[in-house]
């Protein structure tokens, strides 16, 4: 949801050091906030944004922009995004030859049978920043509207003294099966996530065992296989135990050589 | 007077009845007000409803206002009506529990790849398919969910391993495009149904 | 005067707001009151709470009675999970959505200068706080997005026209010709800059 602060935090996480350079003072019109390059990054989520920000700091008037000045400053900050491995410099690059382009042209005699109806790239460039400016505006009041979980509460009356049965949506089987398959299609596009193919039981015997050991501070290993179970059985708890035990959710412990295992839930121990 | 109109507020919009003492914790310490003065609260706010048909009423843990019994006909047929769809969020969250149990709701959200709501959560443990099993022993120690017998029962299944396989799952989508389609038809049967709804928009309007 | 009764027993009793046509829907069609018995009920409810710490309010869906916005400090305190706060960029999206609409994926990308992630859609389609409401006709057919009436009821407002005011679009003056010559100017003027932003050069290239 919140990319650039996400890929902030996970690239450069103490803001004094950045890429083994330390370093302590920073420029006093980068910003303003002294509590971090997240906040810093947060202010420029996107190009147009970027260079609202620097038309502000130089309290430049939007409507006059010196594109030269602000396209030396922008790559410098392209070259900083890319320092930091930001996926967003790519979309900074986009901009910034936008700004050169525009340059050029402005540099460029105009060709007089063209001017008439050909708009000025600054205008285009101008209205695409007031437009946007207009956009950020509305989602800092849409910010402070009151709202549901912050200023809004519902408001409601029980009503389990009346005897009513509140109809349930009905599931079929297939609907999950589909849904999953579905998140499964997603997990493999993104590919970083991995899906093992565990059998089913193990899954199920693990939350089994966590119950069980809710109940109880630790259990006995033996306590956990069922005999009637078979062979089966047994393997599917001893899977299950091993990999809970995987996760840390749970821990084997033995007091003394040759004593019996003893498996405890890592939650009841704290 | 101002305590009398927070209890009230506080009675109203919590989802669980409420004890004098709970109320007093509500109160920051300097300003909490003693017991008595709370219960007087109370004692008044009763008063002001007695001729509502909603009521403060004192259960078992606590007081909580409830719509008056003499309602109970038309509350039922509120509820009579059909019941909603889940979303397709809430039916990708249900699968993931039950084929990766036990999970935390950032193990859902880290498969899913965005953010599960609490409602959708709420929603699975009120039906009582999902239940806590544990809590994982890292910070916040977050809740581990499962599935539950009520969810095998629903689904008429024995136990999990009557789920079918990852394997099966795949095959289905190689094999029987037609079940796809289903699925699709669904969708466009809610959208149909946002439709309806659309329908109602003028009535809200005239409303106004 | 029985209407009244039901109908303050039904909207505090209902989980969602209700519309006049919902409310209307409980009773049996015999003796089903007209929208205007209806709609001078909930005018009379909305009187009689005028002065109590929580009212009936109308949002986009219909009319559900809330805790009053001053008691919120102290409701909040009920609840232990904090309220959720939104990015920039999902706030950001969600205002070109709702003053847009409808648009697509393509035009709010337009306005922002940055891609959107099909995760923030998501999530906002999860929300429910926008929907697809139609496919443009153009290659690819991309999804056009509008916001829904959940949206309206999370932020409190019964309708679209209740959003905060946009502020004005500064009317763009035409550049004059001589506008190459400011544009050298600036060159110049740059330059000499360049010299005190070499003094900033090395913070960025310190950062890298």
């Amino acid at each position: 949801m919140n990319e650039v602060t996400v890929e902030a935090a996970t690239e450069t996480p103490p803001l004094a050091i950045v890429c083994g350079q330390p370093y302590q003072d920073l420029p006093k019109d980068l910003y303003i906030p002294p509590d971090a390059l997240q906040v810093f990054l947060e202010a420029f989520q996107g190009p147009l944004d970027l260079l609202l920000y620097l038309i502000k700091k130089q309290n430049l008037d939007i409507l006059n922009i010196p594109i030269a000045q602000i396209t030396r400053q922008y790559i410098a900050y392209i070259d900083m995004m890319q320092g930091l491995r930001l996926e967003l410099a790519a979309e900074y690059l986009v901009m910034a030859a936008l700004l050169a382009e525009i340059k050029s042209r402005m540099l460029l005699p105009r060709q007089p049978e063209v001017g008439e109806d050909e708009e000025d790239p600054r205008a285009c460039l101008i209205r695409r920043l007031q437009e946007y400016e207009q956009m950020q505006r509305a989602a800092e009041e849409i910010d402070r509207l009151p709202r549901q979980e912050r200023d809004v509460f519902t408001v409601a009356a029980d009503v389990a003294m009346i005897e009513i049965e509140k109809r349930q949506p009905d599931l079929h089987l297939a609907e999950i099966m589909l849904a999953f398959q579905d998140v499964l299609r997603r997990v493999e596009q993104l590919s970083h996530h991995h899906i093992t193919r565990e059998p089913l039981s193990v899954r199920e015997r693990m939350s089994t065992i966590l119950e069980t050991l809710k109940n109880a501070d630790n259990l006995v290993f033996s306590a956990l296989f069922t005999v009637s179970e078979g062979r089966h059985g047994v393997v599917v708890s001893f899977l299950a135990i091993l990999e809970l035990c995987r996760e840390g959710l749970v821990e084997i412990i033995q007091s003394e050589p040759f004593a019996e295992l003893r498996i405890r839930n890592r939650t009841a121990a704290g | 007077m101002e305590t009398k109109r927070i209890v009230e507020a506080l009675l109203f919009a919590a989802d669980r009845p409420m004890t004098v003492k709970q109320l007093q914790n509500v109160f920051p310490e300097l300003e909490r007000p003693d017991s008595g003065e709370i219960q007087a609260a109370i004692e008044a706010i009763i008063e002001d409803y007695r001729q509502r048909p909603v009521g403060l009423c004192l259960v078992a843990s606590g007081y909580r206002f409830q719509v008056r019994e003499e309602m109970a006909p038309w509350v039922s047929r509120l509820f009579a009506e059909k019941p909603p769809k889940y979303s397709r969020a809430l039916l990708e969250t249900i699968a993931i529990i039950a084929y990766r149990q036990p999970v935390t709701r950032g193990d859902i959200e880290d498969i899913r790849g965005v953010s599960v709501s609490s409602n959708m959560l709420r929603t699975l443990l009120e039906r009582e398919w999902i239940k806590v099993v544990a809590h994982k022993e890292t910070p916040g120690r977050p809740a581990l969910y499962g599935t539950t017998r009520q969810f095998l029962d629903y689904f008429n299944l024995a136990s999990l391993s009557e789920l079918p396989t990852l394997q099966e799952i795949q095959e289905i989508q190689e094999f029987e495009p037609a079940s796809i389609n289903t699925i699709q038809s669904d969708q466009e049967q809610s959208e149909n149904q946002a439709e309806e709804e659309q329908a109602d928009a003028p009535v809200a309007a005239s409303i106004e």
